[in-house]
């Protein structure tokens, strides 16, 4: 009884992983980048829904639309000026620059807005609800059903929008993506799009939570597990980890404490990948000699 | 011959920085005799900045309020204030810094690792006079901390204040039923145990003990675990601006009752205030007095003149932050009249004893009665209730507690 | 390292084969890449892969010196069956081999490079590498001596041995991997395209350094190349493998008349040979 | 001749500083010595050998608990500690290596991730042995006898071990280690036809650098005289990576000149900060955190895009520069030794 309430919640919070993860997902298929700067662009997200609903007489519908617009324009500026550089560069230059990224993004928030938390306006319906005999807040569901929501329109996007085809096209082999015409620049460009849109989504339903602080991105920090977990070339199957993840995070700090929060998620990836390198869900990525 | 005259220039280098080092520093040493420096290291940036800045202000304004008033026995006082990032090695580096720019009578830090880090070497050689923003209950330690000295009762301290007042208000016939919520910190956890061991001498039954994150984390579990607990009194420790409040909030949709309680880092009014209707009622220890307006006590009356002197927003509630700065400088200060006046020179040693020779002194309103310090803390405090009624005025419903020990 | 000729034509007398590849099949994945593949090469003999594009001879070459495990057939060196070795062991034994696109190790001078074919020829462990004992600088000092004496000058590399080996022309590339390939002071040569890309006078040259090393180093040679003229010019014994299978074996002279060869080859896939040669 | 000369100014330079300086500097300066020698580690195992380590934070600290006990409970002289640390961690690392076999990329960089929270969490949960969150404090480090209680003295043990540490890292490189190691990172399959064994040299290169990570974590014991699980963070380790990047990845110099580099950057934000006080008024220090983010992230960044090679080509550079003029303005004959 206790146990499947418990389970309910961590799946509801393991919605933002499934969120975050796709967006992270787009982008490495596009251009084989791990963006670890993924917590920092959430946590930017956030704040730029706090700074836009601060204008006085804004709806706070326009505030997200306008966060969103700046997280896509941060997006894009990054994957201008920085990630076009790395493609062909060895992982762990990706892994470094995009962790300078997010040192950078983290810093100038802190900058900015300073480390005391600020509390975002209740978008998020709050009252709990109640299914039979269990009980879950109302923020855990909407902000799962919404998180959910996105990442299957993303999903759809990704299948079945002809600019979906030629980002799939791009995923699959650059080089002969190039040679179909596809502009693979702007595909690329694109998945950084969708990554700004779905971590901005995530933001603010975390931010909702605990209120934002530059430290909200730390919220991102096994979203990477999350990723390996479910298979770095399978949509879907991030997804799904996401919520196994999220399962996993609640039952440990639950029954075992808090203070196994931290390692479980990486312990499981770890003994997944020595089963299977390419995730549970993930396919073999050949390699040519 | 090239590489001759290379080498010699090298050579004349290293001697010229050389001597240029050694100037310096003497010259340093000689100039720190007149004014008195201290080194006040605190968490400015990084999940404890919110405090950090208060308590930053707390030490600045001390030292405008003491050079007003002709400083330390005609000493003007210097702070140099450092950002240790919570970080043991930066929190170092600092008063090495600060050692190396004029002679340190007093160090201040940002919390216990700060204190474990300094105490070894600084116990043998630099021998400074040291207070912190901890209340670790191992830093009673005379022994282990000779030149700490904690500003008010320990952790421990507080929460058996809280739990020895549960056992005096507790009503019905049932023993009370007791929840400790604590973040996964080294301050988290400092007096778990010994806490719970208290609760069960009073007869209170401690039904959960929850371990959470320090930050952004979903409480919902912690909350349905409640649900199953339905404790009667919820106790907070070791939280800086998040989770708890949450909680609280959570568990009122939730409609549980439970009486939340907090010891000193959760007790702040700003936060208090923004949780509403919710935070109605919430209970904690603080050591310091609440509310400098009308007060007519020396201290606490020039805190409020200069509070409303540099902030014309202030509603007459010092934070506690705040006042943990003004009282561990108070510490210092008068540790440092009486060494003065008794002729002797300002060392860690004779800083130390003075303050523990001291018999109930009057710290001019920031205590409301008389302290001793006992095992190198002030273990007074006072318990408090935030009344949504009178706009959250936090009401003493204890009298001033000393825990003997 | 130059050994007398006497000892070749003593270590050719028994008519075992250095190396037999024996009914050896591999799939990837329903995918026949070889099927059957059996092909024998004496000892200090220069022999030629030859087919069109696909026909599995890289494979084959992978699978000599270990990095595919073929799903049925055998491979024995001087009379052993390695298959279940690693790479690691077989360049123990003294097989080594170039690459079809050149793979040289950035961040290591051209004499390093080379100096990193003769790691089975050395004995330096940790302790001994960390403090540089004098063991250690003694075999390090004469490897060099060896590769700057022996190796370096046949290939025109000593101007080139304190270089960094990006930005060095291809040609000179593709002769430091011979080098590297040298130093392992080799039994079996395997050389994956040794002349793709290069002009017909780099191509001349490189015959000659073939013969010379099979001469001088008493080195059996495998090698894949499309180049026709230096394969029918140098090679004692060409097989010619299409779709995964030998199609024929002989000398020269008995392939280029052969009629399978010819349609299976030549008649297929030759545009597939001039653009080699472009 | 002139290279002499210069090493020598620098011997005088580096056995004069306790003398010198303030304690401050010599602080720094134990400091540096300290990430040098952990920098040094963690560019053989992902600078040189390419295997992405995130946990190097997480073996440093099994040095400096190893080095704590053993002080503390035997009385154990430094020098054997620092020793025995670095066996300690190299076995640590090469368990945590063990995934290397398997994983590549980023999912040993995944695999190394769980080492770090796992040795973290082992450190926070070992009770009493490891002191949980507050850690413990370290006796004062012995030498035949001699007391080491302050920075100064200690000083000396931090300068001996990091030039050996220098010294032995430049030999490896000189043999087939340290050729295999480069093969393996340049493309590790082919490394295998030239009899590298890759199980054999990866789980190496991971104990050598984690060696390197637990000698540095027992000085830094030795000096900081604490040992707390956060010292060790996440944090940590990409600090050391940021070191080897902004350095140079596959160089010694620029560990050296990275680590040392890392290490000062903040003390010059600080000071910079400092001095334009009355400018800023007091958010001056209080800035210093996230404009020390800043600078971190946009070094990394920028090396990475436009100097990937690091500060030792930089240095290179500038250097063959002045060699180059030193050259033209003095005969040839000198040109040769420099």
């Amino acid at each position: 009884m206790m146990f499947l309430e418990y389970s309910l919640i961590g799946i509801a919070a393991g919605g933002i992983y499934g969120l975050l993860a796709l967006g992270f997902v787009f982008i490495f298929m596009a251009s084989g980048v791990f963006n670890f700067a993924t917590g920092q662009m959430m946590m930017l997200g956030a704040y730029f829904f706090l700074a836009f609903s601060k204008i006085p007489g804004l709806p706070w519908w326009a505030a997200f639309a306008l966060a969103i617009l700046g997280s896509i324009v941060v997006a894009i500026i990054l994957e201008w000026v920085v990630i076009r550089r790395l493609i062909g560069q060895p992982v762990i230059s990706a892994v470094m620059v995009t962790m300078g990224l997010g040192w950078m993004l983290q810093g100038t928030a802190s900058l900015i807005w300073g480390q005391v938390p600020q509390q975002l306006p209740d978008v998020l319906p709050r009252a709990p609800i109640f299914i039979g005999e269990i009980l879950v807040p109302g923020r855990s569901v909407w902000g799962f059903v919404i998180a959910i929501a996105v990442a299957l329109a993303s999903v759809v996007y990704f299948r079945y929008s002809r600019t979906g085809v030629a980002l799939r096209a791009t995923a699959s082999d650059q080089i002969t993506a190039y040679s179909m015409g596809i502009n693979v620049p702007a595909s690329i460009r694109l998945t950084w799009i969708m990554a700004a849109i779905s971590t901005t989504f995530a933001g603010v339903i975390a931010g909702s939570i605990n209120g934002v602080t530059p430290e909200l991105s730390n919220v991102a920090i096994s979203v990477i597990a999350v990723v390996l977990l479910g298979g770095v070339n399978s949509v879907g199957g991030v997804i799904i980890a996401g919520l196994m993840m999220g399962w996993l995070e609640t039952i440990s700090g639950v029954y075992l404490g808090g203070h196994w929060r931290e390692v479980i998620p990486y312990l499981a990836v770890l003994l997944v990948l020595l089963v299977r390198p390419s995730g549970l869900f993930g396919s073999k990525l050949v390699e040519r000699i | 011959m090239f590489s001759l005259k290379f080498s010699k220039r090298n050579l004349l280098g290293i001697v010229g920085a050389i001597t240029l080092a050694t100037i310096t520093s003497s010259a340093a040493l000689a100039q720190s005799k007149e004014p008195l420096t201290w080194s006040v290291n605190l968490s400015l940036t990084g999940p404890l900045a919110y405090s950090g800045e208060l308590q930053a202000k707390g030490f600045e304004e001390f030292a405008e309020w003491v050079n007003q008033n002709g400083g330390i026995r005609g000493r003007k006082l210097t702070i140099i204030t450092d950002d240790t990032q919570y970080k043991v090695a930066v929190s170092v580096a600092n008063l090495k810094r600060a050692q190396s720019k004029a002679t340190i009578s007093f160090a201040s830090g940002d919390g216990t690792p700060w204190v474990r880090a300094v105490s070894p070497e600084n116990n043998q050689t630099h021998k400074i006079l040291m207070s912190s923003g901890s209340f670790a209950s191992d830093l009673v330690d005379a022994a282990k901390y000779p030149l700490h000295f904690v500003p008010g009762p320990n952790y421990t301290d507080q929460i058996i204040m809280l739990l020895e007042h549960i056992k005096k208000s507790h009503k019905g016939s049932a023993p009370a039923r007791v929840a400790f919520i604590y973040s996964s910190t080294e301050f988290g956890r400092d007096p778990i145990q010994a806490s719970k061991a208290h609760a069960r001498q009073l007869g209170l039954e401690v039904v959960l003990d929850e371990e959470t994150a320090f930050t952004a984390v979903d409480v919902s579990p912690v909350v349905v675990k409640m649900r199953g607990a339905q404790p009667d009194y919820t106790i907070f420790q070791g939280y800086a601006t998040s989770v708890w409040p949450e909680v609280i909030r959570l568990a009122r949709e939730y409609g549980l009752k439970s009486q939340f309680m907090g010891t000193i880092w959760a007790m702040d009014r700003g936060i208090i205030v923004k949780l509403g209707k919710a935070a109605d009622g919430y209970t904690g220890v603080s050591p310091y007095t609440f509310k400098s307006t009308g007060s007519k006590d020396e201290v606490l009356s020039a805190i409020d003149a200069l509070r409303r002197k540099n902030d014309p927003a202030y509603d007459g509630y010092p934070t506690i932050p705040y006042m943990q700065s003004w009282f561990s400088a108070l510490m210092a200060k008068r540790a440092m009249e009486i060494t003065i006046d008794a002729g002797k020179p300002i060392t860690g040693e004779n800083l130390a004893k003075a303050l523990r020779d001291l018999k109930d002194w009057n710290t001019g309103g920031v205590f409301g009665v008389p302290v001793n310090i006992i095992g190198n803390r002030v273990p007074v405090g006072r318990i408090y209730k935030y009344d949504a009624g009178k706009n959250f005025e936090p009401v003493p419903i204890s009298d001033w507690i000393t825990v003997n020990k | 390292m130059v050994s007398p000729a006497v000892d070749r034509l003593g270590a050719q007398s028994p008519s075992q084969p250095l190396l037999e590849v024996a009914d050896v099949t591999l799939t990837f994945g329903g995918l026949h890449a070889l099927s059957g593949v059996s092909v024998e090469f004496e000892e200090g003999t220069i022999n030629a892969i030859i087919g069109p594009n696909g026909a599995g001879k890289t494979t084959l070459l992978n699978v000599i010196s270990g990095f595919y495990l073929p799903q049925q057939g055998q491979i024995r060196f001087q009379g052993r069956d390695i298959l279940s070795m690693p790479p690691s062991a077989r360049a123990t034994l003294g097989i080594a081999r170039t690459f079809q696109n050149i793979s040289l190790y950035r961040g290591m001078s051209v004499l390093e490079n080379i100096k990193l074919g003769a790691h089975t020829t050395l004995r330096t462990n940790v302790l001994a590498g960390g403090f540089f004992s004098r063991a250690t600088r003694r075999q390090e000092a004469a490897l060099t001596q060896r590769i700057k004496e022996e190796i370096a000058p046949p290939l025109r590399l000593n101007e080139y041995l304190d270089d960094p080996v990006e930005g060095l022309a291809y040609g000179i590339q593709k002769r430091i991997e011979l080098a590297r390939a040298l130093a392992l002071s080799p039994k079996l040569l395997l050389l994956d395209e040794p002349v793709a890309g290069m002009n017909s006078s780099e191509t001349e040259e490189m015959a000659k350094l073939i013969q010379r090393v099979r001469a001088e180093w008493d080195v059996t040679i495998i090698m894949i190349e499309h180049d026709m003229s230096l394969v029918m010019g140098i090679s004692d014994r060409v097989a010619v493998l299409s779709l995964g299978q030998t199609v024929c074996e002989g000398t020269p002279a008995q392939v280029q008349t052969h009629p399978k060869a010819i349609e299976a080859y030549l008649g297929v896939d030759d545009d597939a040979v001039t653009e080699v040669h472009a | 001749m002139g290279r002499i000369s210069i090493w020598v100014s620098l011997a005088v330079l580096l056995l004069a500083l306790p003398w010198a300086s303030s304690g401050y500097v010599v602080f720094l300066a134990c400091l540096c010595g300290v990430n040098i020698v952990a920098t040094l580690g963690l560019n053989i195992t992902t600078g040189y050998t390419g295997l992405l380590s995130l946990s190097h934070a997480g073996f440093v600290a099994v040095g400096a608990y190893t080095t704590a006990l053993l002080s503390n409970h035997w009385g154990v002289p430094i020098l054997v500690c620092i020793l025995l640390s670095g066996v300690m961690a190299s076995l640590v690392g090469g368990i945590f290596g063990l995934p290397s076999f398997r994983l590549k990329g980023i999912y040993l960089a995944v695999a190394t991730l769980a080492a770090q929270y796992t040795i973290i969490f082992a450190l926070r949960q070992g009770g009493p042995i490891t002191g949980g969150d507050s850690g413990l404090v370290v006796s004062i480090p012995q030498i035949g006898g001699l007391a080491l209680d302050t920075n100064q003295k200690f000083y000396f043990v931090v300068l001996a071990v990091t030039v050996l540490a220098i010294w032995i890292s430049r030999n490896l490189f000189f043999t087939r280690i340290g050729r295999a190691f480069i093969a393996i990172r340049e493309r590790d399959f082919t490394a295998e036809v030239f009899g590298i064994n890759l199980m054999r040299y990866k789980a190496l290169a991971f104990m050598i650098g984690a060696f390197y990570a637990g000698v540095a974590g027992s000085l830094l014991a030795g000096f900081m005289r604490v040992v707390t699980p956060e010292q060790f963070s996440l944090t940590e380790s990409v600090f050391y990576l940021a070191a080897v990047v902004v350095g140079g990845a596959g160089s010694i110099a620029g560990s050296i000149i990275g680590a040392v580099f890392m290490t000062l950057i903040p003390e010059f934000i600080a000071f910079a900060l400092e001095s334009t006080q009355e400018a800023f008024g007091f958010r001056a220090i209080a800035i210093l955190g996230s404009v020390r983010e800043i600078v971190f992230g946009g070094m990394i960044v920028a090396f990475l895009v436009f100097e990937p090679r690091g500060l030792s080509e930089v240095a290179r550079r500038i250097w063959a520069r002045l060699k180059r003029t030193k050259s033209s303005s003095s005969d040839n004959a000198h040109s040769k030794h420099t």
